[in-house]
């Protein structure tokens, strides 16, 4: 894997060792499945280092993907959940109880495709991916950015949730999509499922950083952060900048998606909750806690913030707001680059010296105070 | 004169307005192939905003832009630089957080796709043009450097080596030297003399001597029109050009 | 860090919690020492599931949002619970155990509901949990319930639709709240015309089908003349009062909830709609919505639900002063807080009626349980878990509490999944 | 639905609906002219304007029980002391932030969006903290709460009139200070070479703090003015801020007369189309217009069209 040189797979590996090892020997089931909830915001997080930290883009509407793959998860196990013998009370069995509720006697056309899976599997991304697609494609193409792009994400942050607020009886209102059980005839409740479900997770939380870690390190991942930085010289060397920033809002939607569908999995129900405004801007919380542009201090952040966020208002509820508040003030403020920047301040120098050097780099200073861009002669 | 297809690029009627202010107005110029073409003029004759049209990050109010027989004034931005004009910003535009070698890499033609980008590989074809264009802007030993640290003047030979690494039949250079030493300028005109073998270059500049150091032809430009144009000797003695620059 | 130093620091975190449920009920912790077993029967009789109860305690969970949006209405249920716990404690516990509290913050969040309710039940082993407060907290901690056996007590007014071996709903569903107030004002005032207002979410919904599915089949000659949904948090009405002003509703229903119920009252008053002439009936305006509304606002409408804290009885009597003396003199008690209190009484009457702690024994005993104490009078649980009572109409006041003014003969029977309404 | 209704009823209706709207337009107006001071012309993302607007209010219940215990023959007009109170301590907190958190990130728009957020919560739980999580019901005197009677049929929210007055005044000051006063230039000008204008004698911390500071005074207002027509808790702030944000966007962010013009077209098209429709509708289609437009129209609706 030539995209990865020492450090990353020795992060990579602590990561897996953490996520895969370490956290399940140590907690018990239902600490572990929190860490599980934590480690979806991870899957957002990830998406936003590429698309925020890299690019420059911020989106305030994470939330929308996130919500949307987990809602296309939930249509599934819900469908799964009214059969019609498990409805059979009902005035219509065999659609969903919500929709039986709201007089709706036959099941919505776009609701039956989700009776397969393999649909379902391909949607979770894919639908959250079109939606960026088109967003993308009215904004970037007529150079929409910075803030104006910020705010109107959050605007249909907004209008999404209104929608599945106010169609309740297609997508179950304000409740969500509620009561969830079985994954393909298995049950998706009991503790050893939801440590499987981890587990399932945590593996794909690692092969999604591998590959967010390939398209860092590709010429795409360069030409991401050029643009962020001098957009017109990006485009005045032969580059359709839009396309480039689509492809990263799309990708990290897509992320964003999975995330979402592993929430629904591992905490079983979705609710609009997770779609609008407020849950969009916490997972910019998360990532920029762990550093925008690191992936794993993104991840670690997601884990960080949620964490405190469970202990605090176990023990201090009052506080949490106030806590939440000041560190978001001092990451923003005092360390833009989140605890990934405080790693590379101040320990990521002492772990260069640890490590015996391995090829020659003729500006060793240079290189040795920025290892993000550090270039791989590796060929 | 429009049916001339010898030139490069021909500009015929190029007008802009910003809200009824006309930046450039009527604006008509040839050049050739082969040519370094110098436009000078005093402060807001439009110079930058020319180059801007041309490039397209300007868009023309009216009047037409032909490149190489392809009309410029409907293209976009990336299609005009990948139809062979190259430009060069007035203040050294370079990616400071990336290296010397990653700089040229990323001009290098090739990978220009969202996809192309991510297949790109870093073969011996990149690397042996990165290091001759290295070489033709004085950079061969700074390959690996943050472009962060390189001096002012390093920064602008960079910009240009960024041009050249696309091989552009037209490269438009504003104030290239600007903000260089003697002895920098002396090095950017034997460069930019070396690099015009096989292309034409548009400069804007203000230091007279380097211009008489470079150009063919002069164009001056005031108040979005040209009011002169020719040999540096036929300009100078231009009682418009003149009046233009002691006027002010 | 190992297993056991995670279980260690989680059991000190559950006593620290345990310590501040007791600091906030005195009279318990001063009667905890003094009892013993002797009291009570044997626990293994009493708990043969593995349940948090000792010889002398029996420990249980309260499940609120106290941050977050929904703090603001869920304070007062957590302070009814804890009253009726503490009083409860006094008298001597349940089966001779003292009741201990957990309480954990849902922080307006649903999987943090959903979470906490498998950490009261899975770590703590709670016997009862009394909580929750909006539809979807309840539906997230439902299947949790029902998953690990649980007992909720349900305290909020909600859309019906919902029935569950593991929950006691002590408000009251929709049918009830709705079908005896629009009888009442349709007998009364003679109304024929409707207009149907509410915030857009399943509870106002549900209930205004069930309003018109009523009103045009069971009323003679009445019919609805509108119907309008805004968004949680809506605050601009002008429009809508607009609207009804052209079609001059015999009634206006509305079940508009939280921070646009008092810009709605205020925008209502400004153009000019008296109460004291247009009749406008709600169910989803409390003593605690008023709070932040204003009595001068709202004066002059009608509300229809079970109870209100101006409710003349015996129980109500003793009630009221015991809540004021214990959360002080300016709380005001709605009817969710009212069905709050209900929750820890109903259940150790269950518990005594069955004679053990566990769920399935207590769900089973439910149907059929009484509590005369309570402060809405009489109440009885119903073979469907939900319970039986009257449904009152009380006409707002200046000062923010209701005059109650009419209330049903009977008990009014719960009817969660009503035939014909849906 | 206008079948069957006299024509005196309808026009009755058309009247008082022309004024629901023009009194939301106020409304809106009142929102955004805090934030495109903020926005607008320094380019600071406010995420913590509805909890300015929240302290406005809050200031008013506070005066109002002042007015209540130590002052009551005059408490009719109370209010007015509350707008000014509102007005100063929103802009000295405002002033404050500026010193303590926006100076540091001028350079870096986005980050803005994030501390200020991060304010929002801090404040939130201040108000939660001091004043408790319920809403206060803000009590007016009793001639702000009625309706003036045009004729038999038309009646006209006095509060309406109230806010439509406060929004001309704040509109009027506005304008004077951006433009006669010229103090719109120097923000400018600080925004866009803040060395160069304190090179030419611009205090450029001074214009800084108190630009700031004087939209979030106006964010007072606004949240003492709302007192009259919405609710007062800790998070009733958070209501506002996507609409605020985008009568700014839609009205291109540097120009006033755009965020009036937006102000304008947005609530009278919510307005009429709550009339026709239920609120939930009308507002998701109203701002799927909003947003629509502004892909095909980035800028928004105004603005000047200069070389980049």
């Amino acid at each position: 894997m030539t995209f990865l040189n020492r450090k990353d797979i020795a992060a990579i590996a602590i990561l897996a060792v953490l996520l895969l090892a370490v956290l399940p020997l140590c907690l018990d089931p239902f600490r572990l499945n929190l860490v599980g909830k934590y480690l979806t915001y991870g899957f957002v997080a990830l998406g936003l280092v590429l698309c925020w930290g890299d690019a420059g883009i911020l989106s305030l509407g994470q939330g929308i993907f996130f919500g949307l793959g987990g809602y296309c998860m939930a249509m599934y196990l819900k469908l799964e959940a009214s059969s019609p013998e498990a409805t059979k009370i009902q005035s219509t069995p065999g659609i969903p109880d919500f929709m039986d509720w709201n007089q709706i006697t036959s099941l919505p056309l776009f609701w039956r495709p989700f009776h397969s899976l393999a649909f379902t599997i391909v949607a979770v991304p894919l639908v959250p991916v079109l939606l960026a697609l088109i967003i993308g494609l009215a904004m970037f193409k007529r150079r929409v950015g910075g803030t104006y792009f910020a705010i109107i994400t959050q605007a249909v942050a907004a209008i999404l949730t209104i929608l599945i607020i106010g169609q309740q009886g297609y997508t179950g209102g304000v409740n969500g999509i509620t009561d969830l059980r079985t994954l393909n005839g298995w049950d998706i409740r009991p503790d050893h499922a939801k440590i499987v479900l981890y587990f399932i997770n945590g593996g794909l939380l690692i092969v999604c950083v591998l590959l967010a870690q390939f398209v860092r390190r590709s010429k795409l991942g360069r030409i991401l952060v050029a643009m962020r930085d001098k957009e017109d010289r990006v485009r005045f060397s032969g580059y359709d900048v839009a396309n480039f920033k689509i492809f990263v809002f799309c990708l990290a939607a897509g992320l964003a998606a999975i995330g979402g569908a592993m929430f629904t999995l591992q905490v079983g129900f979705m609710s609009p909750s997770f779609v609008g405004i407020v849950p969009s801007i916490e997972m910019v919380i998360f990532c920029a806690v762990g550093g925008r542009t690191s992936i794993f201090g993104a991840i670690y952040g997601a884990l960080t913030v949620n964490w405190a966020r469970t202990t605090f208002s176990e023990g201090l509820p009052q506080l949490w707001l106030f806590a939440m508040g000041s560190l978001f003030i001092l990451v923003v403020v005092v360390f833009p680059d989140g605890l990934a920047g405080i790693y590379r301040r101040y320990l990521d120098p002492l772990v260069d010296r640890m490590l015996p050097p391995v090829r020659r780099r003729i500006p060793v200073a240079a290189v040795a105070e920025t290892p993000q861009v550090s270039p791989t002669f590796a060929e | 004169m429009s049916s001339e297809t010898d030139f490069l690029l021909g500009v015929e009627g190029l007008t802009v307005s910003f809200d009824g202010f006309k930046a450039v107005d009527d604006l008509s110029f040839y050049l050739d192939r082969n040519e370094i073409r110098v436009i000078i003029g005093p402060n807001g004759a439009g110079k930058t905003t020319v180059l801007d049209l041309i490039c397209g990050r300007t868009k023309a109010t009216g009047g037409s832009i032909r490149f190489k027989g392809r009309e410029l004034t409907r293209m976009k931005e990336h299609e005009i630089v990948r139809a062979g004009v190259g430009r060069k910003f007035q203040t050294p535009s370079i990616y400071e957080d990336l290296t010397v070698f990653e700089n040229l890499e990323i001009s290098f033609p090739r990978g220009r796709s969202v996809f192309g980008a991510l297949a790109f590989r870093r073969d011996a074809d990149v690397k042996d043009r990165v290091e001759q264009i290295a070489r033709d802007i004085f950079l061969a030993d700074r390959l690996n450097d943050l472009a962060e640290y390189l001096s002012h003047g390093q920064k602008q030979w960079l910009e240009i080596g960024m041009l050249l690494i696309q091989d552009p039949a037209l490269m438009m250079l504003d104030e290239p030297v600007a903000g260089m030493s003697v002895s920098e300028r002396k090095k950017t005109a034997e460069l930019l003399h070396r690099v015009i073998q096989d292309r034409s270059v548009l400069v804007i500049e203000h230091d007279m001597d380097f211009v008489g150091d470079i150009a063919h032809k002069i164009t001056v430009l005031h108040q979005g029109r040209v009011i002169s144009e020719g040999s540096m000797a036929h300009v100078k003695a231009d009682p418009k050009v003149v009046e233009v620059y002691l006027g002010h | 860090m190992s297993d056991n130093e995670i279980n260690t620091a989680a059991v000190s975190a559950t006593r620290r919690r345990v310590l501040q449920g007791m600091a906030a009920l005195p009279a318990a912790a001063a009667m905890l020492p003094a009892r013993g077993n002797a009291a009570g029967p044997a626990t293994a009789t009493v708990n043969t599931t593995g349940l948090a109860v000792t010889d002398d305690t029996v420990t249980v969970g309260i499940l609120h949002s106290i941050s977050g949006t929904m703090a603001i209405s869920e304070t007062g249920s957590v302070e009814a619970e804890k009253l009726a716990i503490s009083q409860i404690n006094e008298a001597g516990g349940v089966l001779g155990r003292q009741i201990k509290v957990i309480q954990e913050d849902g922080a307006s969040d649903w999987p943090t509901f959903a979470e906490k309710a498998k950490k009261l039940l899975v770590s703590d082993k709670c016997a009862a949990v009394f909580g929750c407060w909006t539809s979807a907290s309840r539906k997230a901690v439902l299947p949790v319930f029902e998953q690990y056996n649980g007992m909720l007590y349900y305290p909020t007014f909600y859309e019906g639709l919902e029935q569950s071996k593991n929950v006691i709903y002590t408000g009251q569903e929709a049918t009830q709240q709705i079908l005896a107030g629009l009888d009442w004002v349709n007998r009364t005032k003679g109304s024929k015309t409707f207009y149907l207002l509410g915030s857009d979410y399943i509870w106002p919904r549900t209930s205004n089908k069930i309003a018109r599915k009523h009103i045009e089949n069971h009323l003679t000659g009445c019919k609805v003349v509108g119907e309008d949904y805004f968004p949680l948090g809506h605050t601009q009405f002008n429009s809508v009062i607009n609207k009804m002003k052209l079609v001059k509703p015999d009634v206006i229903y509305a079940i508009i909830v939280g921070g646009s119920n008092v810009a709605f009252y205020k925008q209502l008053k400004a153009a000019g709609v008296d109460l004291n002439k247009q009749t406008l009936l709600t169910i989803s305006v409390t003593e605690d919505e008023i709070l932040g509304i204003g009595g001068e606002n709202i004066a002059g409408a009608f509300a229809c639900m079970k109870y209100f804290q101006s409710l003349d009885n015996p129980n109500n009597k003793v009630f009221v002063p015991a809540f004021k003396k214990m959360w002080g003199e300016k709380s005001v008690i709605g009817d969710v807080t009212q069905a709050a209190y209900l929750g820890p009484y109903l259940w150790k009457l269950t518990v005594e009626k069955a004679g053990s702690f566990d769920i399935d024994k207590i769900a089973a005993a439910s149907p059929g349980i009484e509590f005369k104490g309570a402060p809405e009078g009489y109440v009885r649980i119903h073979e469907n878990h939900h319970l039986w009572s009257k449904t009152r109409v009380g006409k707002a006041r200046t000062d923010g509490q209701y005059d109650v003014i009419y209330e049903t003969g009977d008990l009014v029977e719960p009817n969660p999944f009503p035939k014909g309404y849906q | 639905m206008l079948m069957g209704y006299s024509l005196g009823d309808i026009g009755s209706i058309m009247a008082m609906q022309g004024f629901a709207g023009l009194s939301l337009f106020s409304v809106f107006l009142l929102m955004a002219l805090g934030l495109a001071i903020i926005f607008g012309q320094m380019g600071v993302i406010n995420m913590a304007h509805g909890e300015f607007m929240i302290l406005g209010a809050y200031v008013t219940y506070m005066t109002s029980q002042v007015f209540t215990t130590y002052l009551p023959s005059l408490f009719a007009i109370y209010f007015f002391v509350a707008v000014v109170l509102a007005f100063c301590v929103a802009g000295a907190l405002g002033m404050l932030v500026e010193w303590a958190l926006i100076r540091h990130l001028y350079r870096r728009p986005l980050d803005t969006l994030l501390a200020t957020w991060g304010l929002s919560l801090i404040l939130q739980q201040v108000y939660r903290s001091v004043f408790g999580a319920r809403e206060v019901g803000v009590d007016q005197p009793e001639w702000m709460m009625g309706a003036a009677s045009m004729t038999d049929t038309i009646q006209i929210p006095i509060n309406g009139l109230i806010v439509m007055a406060l929004t001309a005044v704040i509109s009027v000051f506005v304008f004077l200070l951006i433009y006669w006063m010229g103090w719109g230039k120097r923000v400018r000008a600080v925004m866009s070479n803040r060395a160069m204008a304190g090179a030419v004698g611009i205090d450029t911390e001074f214009v800084d703090r108190v630009t700031f500071g004087i939209g979030c005074g106006i964010a007072g207002v606004a949240g003492s003015a709302f007192t009259m027509i919405g609710s007062t808790s800790p998070t009733a702030g958070q209501l506002y801020i996507v609409d605020t944000f985008l009568v700014v966007v839609f009205g291109g962010a540097q120009s006033l007369l755009g965020t009036i013009a937006s102000a304008f077209t947005i609530s009278q098209a919510r307005s009429t189309m709550e009339f026709f429709l239920s609120g939930s509708m009308a507002q998701v289609i109203v701002l799927l217009t909003v947003v629509g437009i502004l892909m095909l129209r980035p800028q928004g609706l105004f603005v000047l069209k200069v070389r980049r």
